[in-house]
């Protein structure tokens, strides 16, 4: 295990290097989006591809070179007193493994939507957007303090933005892009507000130095709950969790290369990336360690539940995604941070996997994407459906996929710190395993339902949509031996993480101590196992040998049914508790406030003047008599004013 | 020298546009405004040499002038620049040839009048930021207000006579208020018989009390905060705004809104700082209200141009409200907010004009679809449309982050309420975009031309600035910072 | 025993010539307010310099200084030269309304 | 002294040009005596302070600057009556001379030592102004204006020679520094009462002449009927000397009695500010608008009365007259001009004055921005100075009030720079206003005097010592 934070090591190689990680994306980003119609789409494609495999290559480098960590700094950004925001790279252990997955997996849907996105008239664009993305990404992960991982974490949520509403001619699309950044935006604020506290209370904002004087606090300080809590709010926009997690569902307007690579394998994990970084912060704080697990717990039951009646292929996958994610946060609450990256990993592979066979499955339906309309592809799909089987089984974790390793470590985590936790898990780990083998069997089993036409152009999808298939469908099998130490020997990823947590395992110690005896440890992977087989079986049972079709939209459902039907009508409660009171404000504050109050007091002192002015010239009749009289009383008045004076 | 000639060449160059007729008129004062520009430029470029991090000493002697205007009152004609006014004038001097070409495709009739206003303008605002004395300062001050009257009243459109009658009554009451602390304070500099003055120095080193303090406060922000304006002192801002031509428009909202600010930070903090601190919660408070007030009246404007105003209204009130928490960063916010709101909402008035022009509509409900047509100009749009939602690496972010830190430092619960901002600015923004730029295509926009190269011409440097200001701003926080300090050591003295 | 004419005119109080002429002056002040006749008002302001006249003539008695009554004089040519330019427009008025009614004349209002 | 004795004979021989029946002459006769006057007047600016008439004059730099200000005002406005001139106006030598005398009046109400030359002084320039009210004969509402002047004035007299009489009586003498001396005298200290009442008349009687509310009644109607040309000169002359009287009557006669009677100018003041700005709000003529306008501006220099002490508010009245003055004149010029050709003196007449006629609008614009009391222009600066003299002596108030009341102001001087430069003119073909191109320079002149007494106040702001 290493030692501590060498701060002052110096970077190994030239800042050009380092700079070109994300510059790469970026100057593919800005070839794109300045020639956008210039170039073909296969060119703008390379073009997009090529660059974000540059980067992939650098970070390999880096990553197989790797000895200690360093910072490398660019420049000085933001100087303000003691508020001093240097453009600082970090790489240690946790930014190369991100690193590594954003390129990684980012190169390959690249080169997927090369394919994907091919008729597309906006494919200089797309990718633009793309590479945009992945820049903003790999500045979220590089960054060593906080403000430049919130530079990325906005800008991925801006890329979020263009990408959700890339089809811009289509309202609802648009409507689901602003949601996105909207929703974000209020988890960006909370956020922001905890750079401020943690500028206030460390009197920095970089990474070595926060972590140093936090490492030496007492575990449970107010000001620090409060730090990490806000932190937590902008990792809920983010990630998807509860309250904040409608937009997600929603986000899949996007094309669905985009659901992949940002709604799924890197941008929405930015939160637990976040928490990961501030762990000692969070360490310190057990309180929001248990609103972190719990808000993780129920956001993982209760996005399942949802996902039990979605039609829509994406959207299943998208309520899916919430729910791992909040699995994460759930390891992330009983202090398995290696666990949750773990988990980010091998989701990464296995949803990324599954949302480019469900873009190939609509890519083959031409534009279909409701599952009551679909049906026995695997035949047409061979390829799509193999890899899309490998997916569902690592998420259902089923051993030896990888899904399996970190869903069952996960688990076993929770259990150690709270049982009613654990339950949910489970129960979670059950819903899992059914809903998506409901989409499986309902995609790829049983007779078409589709129209002719469509079924007349049924194919599989080109090489470059094929290949990053197989690429993720190979990792999501065996992605999971990374942590598997009871097949290899040796838990690799956790043992290379350690050394982030150094601070978190020096002040919390029993927190990291615990292990389960072998008893209760293979007793736990039986049971997971058993829930995600018992969740296939039942799918099975339902959906091929029943063969039950989901009710169409108008059907009668009873109450439970409908309500998860209408995902708990929260988007509904959040527009009539949220978006119409603003709304309605917006408009009132306007009428009632602006030009009713304000306005009208403003004038009124005009109005006032030239009324009394109006009197005036009542007084001014024309009759010299009447002034003569009026000067007079004047005349006395003063006299009289002045009597006492006398 | 070097300030004597910022200040009077627009003037000299305006009375010279007489002789100028129609576009003659038009390309000379473009002329005009690109000297001035590169004589500010180069005044920067020398301050900045001198002015090395933490010689403050050096704030105010190489650009200085002090002659007597008034002798036996004791009224100097004292014009300098340090750090504040520097950026200010810079900002002024590089927003004014934008604007006078942003106002090319618009035929004005008696252009030689209305470029010579613009230039006459350019004097009284170069005079506000580098007058050093308070009658001076004045004295600038009005001489800015009476041609952007006349540019909104006589070339704005069908309501601008009452309400450019408002917009003058309302600000030029509040600056007498200004007027009359100022004499108040004017005879209270004869402290050891040494003859009154006027300069801003002899200002400085008053000692008031608390209660003097609070009375001059008060009647001295009354006038800052018309002109910012401040809510409850804005209603004359939406409609001044929507119903004056557009290069009025952007020298009200880029450059004179900013007079405020910059008053409050050289006039105001420094010179009652115990009535600052007696009652700078209460505008803080107020700042506040502003910013959540016109962000959310934003959400439901129908005009493009009401919405912008209302948006400014929510951005200034976050300058406002970061001035008065008194910290550094807040103070260094501000100042980089200024220049960063200057750019972003001369542009978002001059794209709202090149669509209205285009279309002949600026309500939103009528517009949409138009980035089908026009990829040029949805993406400056949405460049200058994201800093001003503040996305990092923009200029937007820069000041808004240094603001929102100085206000939490204030007061967290403030700084909390401040920051609801940047939700609703997404809000009332994205929606625009939108509304405007995307969706389906409406009868007004589905034939539209994209921008041409003097469009281009103003907006691709208001773009560089973005980037320049989100990337790049300790160029300018550099600048400031003396002169920030120095404020800062003054009210907390 | 001869007596001078100041002398004559110490004989009564003082006061008796500020009662009188105030009383002469408040005369006045009631026929220009309560008369409607251009020509009658006109002659009540011209009680009114009467009656400054009495008090600067009984002042100068009482104070032995010529000034006083110097100023009667002067004030009496002045109020011969206002007569002559009242008189000539309250004519002109005649003329154009045939009466002097000042009542009459209200165009100028508001 | 010259200048009066210049005045007199010169103006006796203008009246004899009459009988040469050729108008021609006379306008430029009229300016030639008025720039002669003016520059002979100035020769006495660095003299010592002389006495005339038994000390009953005191030629001195006080009475130079003033003399000054009347007859520069008097020689800029003359050209104006051009009118007169081409129409073949009858009695037209007659009125210039009236003029010349009444300056004759003006000077002598600038420089008395004495109240018997206020008085004469006074009726000089009140019975001249009578009678040029009523110049346009055949027009009732001259007529109207000029009975009402009339008869209110000689009330108004009646009123100060009873307070002369009384101060008299109570302090024997009519030496402005004799009844100074007779104030604080002990022996007079039985007398106080009738001094205090004296006193007090003639401050009623002065206020009217500088129409002061609440004796203010007749300026409106009176300023509506006179022909125009001659209103501008009430309005400037009249109260420039009136002002310069008052001044020195309580500077040099009263000063003793401040205590007795501040609080009254005080209160005249507050009123003569409320109802001159309040009153101008409502107005829908132009030049009942400057009626009005002429009464806040009493207003204003009535603070220059309470705060009198010594050279401080001397010389904002003397650079408030100046700048008012030569406001005035340019505005009442340009109203004229555009009044005598559109046949109205309404808002309305004004609209589009921009278009057909640039350069008066522009002078009409500076004369409404100094009027206003806007910086750049003179007004700013005479307001400044007077509201400076006020505060000196500690009367925050009072000034907190005018300055509320100066904001009023600028909701009515605005209107006509609405009018002529954002209204469209009433009939699209509106003709030019005919202008001559002497009349031009002068326009030009006194809008660039506006600006220069705006701009390089140090000029004129210390004229006393």
């Amino acid at each position: 295990m290493q030692e501590t934070v060498i701060p002052a090591a110096v970077a190994p190689y030239p800042t050009l290097l380092y700079v070109l990680i994300p510059l790469l994306p970026f100057l593919g980003f800005l070839i794109n989006g300045l020639l956008n119609k210039k170039l073909s789409g296969t060119v703008a494609g390379a073009i997009g591809s090529l660059t974000v495999l540059g980067s992939f290559g650098i970070s390999l480098m880096l990553f197989l070179n790797f000895q200690y960590q360093y910072t490398v700094k660019l420049f000085d950004w933001i100087t303000v007193g003691s508020m001093q925001i240097p453009f600082t790279y970090q790489i240690d252990q946790l930014s190369l493994i991100m690193l590594m997955l954003v390129t990684g997996v980012g190169f390959l849907i690249h080169v997927y939507s090369i394919g994907y996105m091919h008729h597309d008239e906006n494919v200089g664009k797309f990718f633009a957007f793309l590479n945009l993305f992945v820049f903003s990404m790999l500045v979220l992960v590089l960054g060593a303090n906080f403000v430049i991982l919130f530079i990325g974490w906005e800008g991925v949520g801006l890329c979020s933005y263009l990408l959700i509403g890339f089809w811009n001619k289509e309202t609802p699309n648009n409507n689901a892009a602003k949601k996105a950044f909207i929703i974000n935006r209020v988890g960006d604020l909370g956020f922001l507000l905890g750079i401020f506290l943690i500028y206030l209370t460390f009197d920095s904002v970089q990474y070595a130095e926060v972590f140093q004087k936090a490492s030496t606090m007492q575990i449970g300080t107010g000001v620090v709950t409060a730090i990490t809590l806000l932190l937590f709010v902008g990792a809920m926009g983010k990630s998807a969790q509860l309250p904040l997690y409608t937009w997600l569902p929603d986000a899949m307007a996007g094309p669905t290369p985009v659901s992949a690579l940002i709604h799924a394998a890197t941008m929405v994990t930015a939160g637990i990336y976040m928490v990961l970084r501030s762990n000692v912060l969070f360490t310190l704080a057990p309180d929001t360690l248990h609103v972190v697990a719990w808000i993780g717990g129920l956001t993982a039951l209760f996005a399942a539940t949802i996902g039990l009646a979605q039609n829509d292929i994406k959207k299943v996958l998208a309520y899916s995604t919430v729910s791992q994610l909040g699995y994460m946060f759930l390891a992330l609450g009983v202090m398995g941070y290696s666990t949750s990256l773990f988990h980010v990993l091998t989701h990464a592979f296995f949803k990324a996997l599954m949302f480019l066979g469900a873009g190939s499955v609509i890519h083959a339906m031409s534009n279909e994407q409701d599952i009551r309309r679909m049906g026995g592809l695997r035949k047409a799909l061979p390829i799509t459906f193999l890899t899309f089987l490998i997916g569902c089984l690592a998420i259902s974790g089923i051993p030896p996929f990888s899904g399996f390793f970190s869903k069952d470590e996960i688990l076993e985590h929770v259990y150690q710190h709270n049982k009613i936790l654990w339950g949910i898990g489970m129960v979670t780990a059950f819903l899992t395993a059914f809903y998506m083998f409901r989409l499986l069997f309902l995609t790829f089993f049983g007779e078409f339902r589709g129209t002719e036409e469509q079924k007349h152009h049924l194919h599989e999808s080109p090489a470059s949509m094929t290949l990053p298939l197989i690429i993720l469908a190979v990792l999501a099998a065996v992605g999971g031996f990374m942590g598997a130490p009871m097949f290899v020997g040796k838990h690799y990823l956790a043992d290379y993480l350690a050394p982030l947590f150094t601070y978190s395992q020096r002040l919390n110690p029993e927190a990291f101590a615990g292990e389960l005896d072998h008893g209760t440890e293979l007793m736990l992977i039986g049971l997971s196992v058993a829930a995600g087989v018992l969740g296939i079986l039942v799918a099975y049972i339902q959906y091929v040998s029943r063969r039950v079709r989901p009710a169409e939209d108008d059907a009668h459902r009873s109450a439970p049914e409908s309500l998860v039907y209408h995902k708990y009508y929260i988007d509904e409660l959040y527009n009539t508790i949220f978006v119409k009171p603003v709304m309605a404000l917006s408009n009132g504050l306007y009428r009632f406030v602006e030009q009713g109050i304000i306005d009208p007091i403003v004038n009124g002192f005009g109005r006032v003047t030239l009324g009394g002015g109006q009197l005036l010239r009542y007084v001014q009749t024309g009759y010299v008599g009447l002034y003569l009289i009026l000067m007079v009383v004047g005349i006395v008045l003063i006299l009289a004013l002045n009597v006492f004076q006398f | 020298m070097l300030t004597a000639f910022l200040l009077f060449f627009p003037v000299a160059a305006a009375l010279l546009l007489h002789f100028a007729k129609g576009n003659a008129a038009r390309v000379l004062a473009l002329g005009a405004a690109l000297v001035e520009f590169a004589v500010a430029v180069f005044a920067a470029v020398s301050a900045s040499m001198n002015m090395a991090p933490g010689n403050s000493a050096a704030a105010y002697t190489p650009f200085s002038i002090n002659i007597p205007w008034i002798e036996s009152a004791g009224i100097n004609f004292h014009i300098g620049l340090d750090g504040l006014s520097l950026l200010m004038v810079l900002l002024t001097t590089f927003l004014v040839p934008l604007i006078i070409l942003a106002s090319f495709r618009h035929n004005y009739p008696n252009a030689s009048a209305f470029y010579a206003l613009i230039l006459f303008m350019q004097t009284g605002l170069i005079g506000v930021f580098v007058s050093l004395d308070a009658f001076l300062f004045y004295f600038f001050w009005e001489v800015a207000l009476i041609p952007i009257y006349f540019i909104a009243g006589v070339w704005g459109s069908e309501r601008r006579i009452a309400v450019t009658f408002k917009f003058f009554l309302y600000t030029i009451i509040g600056s007498l208020f200004m007027l009359a602390a100022f004499v108040y304070l004017y005879f209270q500099t004869d402290v050891n018989n040494a003859g009154l003055t006027s300069d801003i120095s002899a200002f400085y080193n008053l000692t008031l009390t608390a209660s003097q303090q609070a009375w001059v406060f008060w009647l001295i922000f009354i006038a800052f905060a018309v002109k910012m304006p401040i809510f409850p002192f804005h209603t004359w801002q939406p409609d001044t705004y929507t119903e004056s031509p557009v290069p009025a428009t952007m020298l009200l909202s880029g450059i004179m809104l900013k007079m405020g600010i910059y008053g409050t930070l050289r006039w105001l903090l420094p010179i009652v700082p115990l009535g600052t601190s007696q009652w700078g919660k209460l505008v803080m408070i107020l700042s506040v209200i502003g910013i959540i007030y016109g962000a959310i009246i934003a959400i439901r404007q129908r005009d493009m141009k009401r919405l912008i105003a209302y948006s400014s209204l929510s951005h200034v009130g976050l300058m406002a409200a970061g001035v008065f928490s008194l910290t550094f960063m807040g103070l260094q916010g501000a100042v980089i907010q200024m220049l960063a709101h200057g750019v972003n909402v001369v542009g978002m008035f001059f794209i709202g004009d090149i669509i209205q022009r285009r279309t002949g509509t600026r309500q939103i409900s009528e517009l949409g679809g138009l980035t089908k047509h026009t990829p040029l100009l949805s993406v400056c749009f949405l460049v200058l449309l994201l800093g001003t939602v503040a996305l990092p690496l923009t200029n937007g972010f820069v000041g808004e982050f240094l603001l929102l830190a100085g206000v939490y430092q204030y007061n967290p619960w403030l700084g909390a309420v401040a920051g609801v901002t940047i939700i609703l600015a997404a809000v009332y923004l994205l929606r625009m975009f939108q509304r405007v730029m995307l969706g389906p295509e409406t009868s007004f926009t589905s034939t539209i031309q994209d921008l041409t190269g003097s469009e281009l011409a103003v907006l691709v440097p208001l773009i560089v600035l973005v980037f320049w200001i989100g990337l790049f701003p300790n160029t300018f926080l550099r600048i400031s910072e003396p002169a920030v300090l120095q404020i800062l050591a003054l009210v907390n003295r | 025993m001869e007596q001078t004419i100041p002398e004559v005119i110490r004989t009564v109080p003082l006061e008796y010539y500020i009662y009188f002429a105030t009383a002469l002056f408040a005369i006045g002040v009631t026929g220009v307010l309560t008369r409607r006749n251009a020509i009658i008002i006109f002659m009540c302001v011209e009680l009114m310099l009467n009656a400054v006249n009495v008090l600067l003539t009984a002042f100068s008695a009482y104070r032995s200084d010529p000034n006083g009554q110097i100023f009667v004089f002067f004030i009496m040519a002045v109020a011969a030269a206002e007569v002559s330019v009242g008189l000539g427009i309250i004519v002109m008025i005649y003329r154009n309304f045939q009466n002097t009614d000042v009542n009459l004349l209200n165009r100028l209002k508001w | 002294m010259t200048s009066i004795i210049l005045l007199s004979v010169l103006g006796i021989v203008n009246l004899f040009f009459g009988f040469l029946k050729s108008n021609k002459i006379l306008l430029p006769a009229a300016m030639v005596i008025l720039a002669l006057v003016f520059g002979v007047n100035l020769i006495d600016w660095n003299a010592d302070p002389r006495s005339y008439f038994n000390e009953m004059l005191t030629i001195d730099r006080y009475s130079v600057a003033f003399t000054g200000i009347v007859v520069l005002t008097t020689l800029l406005l003359i050209p104006f009556s051009q009118k007169y001139v081409r129409e073949g106006q009858e009695n037209l030598a007659e009125y210039y001379s009236l003029l010349l005398f009444s300056l004759v009046g003006a000077i002598m109400m600038v420089s008395y030592d004495n109240l018997l030359m206020l008085f004469v002084g006074i009726e000089i320039l009140s019975v001249s102004m009578y009678v040029v009210a009523g110049s346009d004969k055949r027009n009732v509402r001259s007529n109207e204006a000029a009975l009402k002047y009339f008869l209110m004035g000689s009330f108004a007299t009646g009123i100060l020679l009873f307070g002369i009489a009384l101060v008299y009586g109570a302090t024997g003498t009519f030496q402005l520094t004799q009844i100074n001396a007779g104030i604080i005298n002990p022996a007079n200290a039985s007398l106080q009462p009738m001094l205090y009442i004296g006193m007090l008349l003639m401050f009623i009687g002065i206020s009217f002449k500088v129409s002061a509310a609440p004796f203010h009644y007749w300026t409106p109607d009176v300023y509506e009927g006179t022909p125009t040309f001659f209103t501008a000169f009430m309005s400037t002359v009249v109260k420039t000397a009136g002002f310069a009287g008052f001044f020195k009557l309580l500077m040099a006669a009263f000063f003793a009695a401040q205590g007795f009677w501040v609080p009254t100018i005080m209160a005249i003041t507050v009123l003569t500010l409320l109802i001159g700005n309040v009153g101008a709000v409502a107005q829908t003529s132009i030049k009942r608008m400057l009626a009005y306008s002429s009464i806040s501006h009493a207003g204003y220099l009535f603070i220059g009365l309470v705060a009198v002490n010594g050279k401080l508010s001397a010389n904002a009245i003397f650079f408030y007259s100046l700048a008012y003055s030569v406001a005035t004149v340019a505005s009442f010029a340009v109203l004229k001009l555009v009044s005598d050709q559109r046949q109205r003196e309404d808002y309305a007449g004004f609209n589009g004055l921009a278009k057909t006629n640039p350069l008066l609008a522009f002078v009409m614009t500076v004369a409404m921005l100094s009027l206003a009391g806007i910086p750049l222009t003179g007004g700013f600066f005479g307001k400044f100075f007077t509201f400076g003299a006020a505060i000196d002596r500690g009367y925050i108030g009072l000034v907190v009030f005018a300055v509320i009341m100066s904001m009023v102001s600028i909701y009515y001087y605005l209107r006509p720079i609405i009018a002529m430069y954002m209204q469209p003119a009433e009939n699209e073909t509106a003709e030019p206003i005919a202008v001559g191109s002497f009349q031009s320079a002068v326009l030009v002149l006194l809008a660039l005097l506006t600006v220069l007494l705006g701009v390089l106040p140090g000029l004129f702001s210390e004229v006393f010592k």
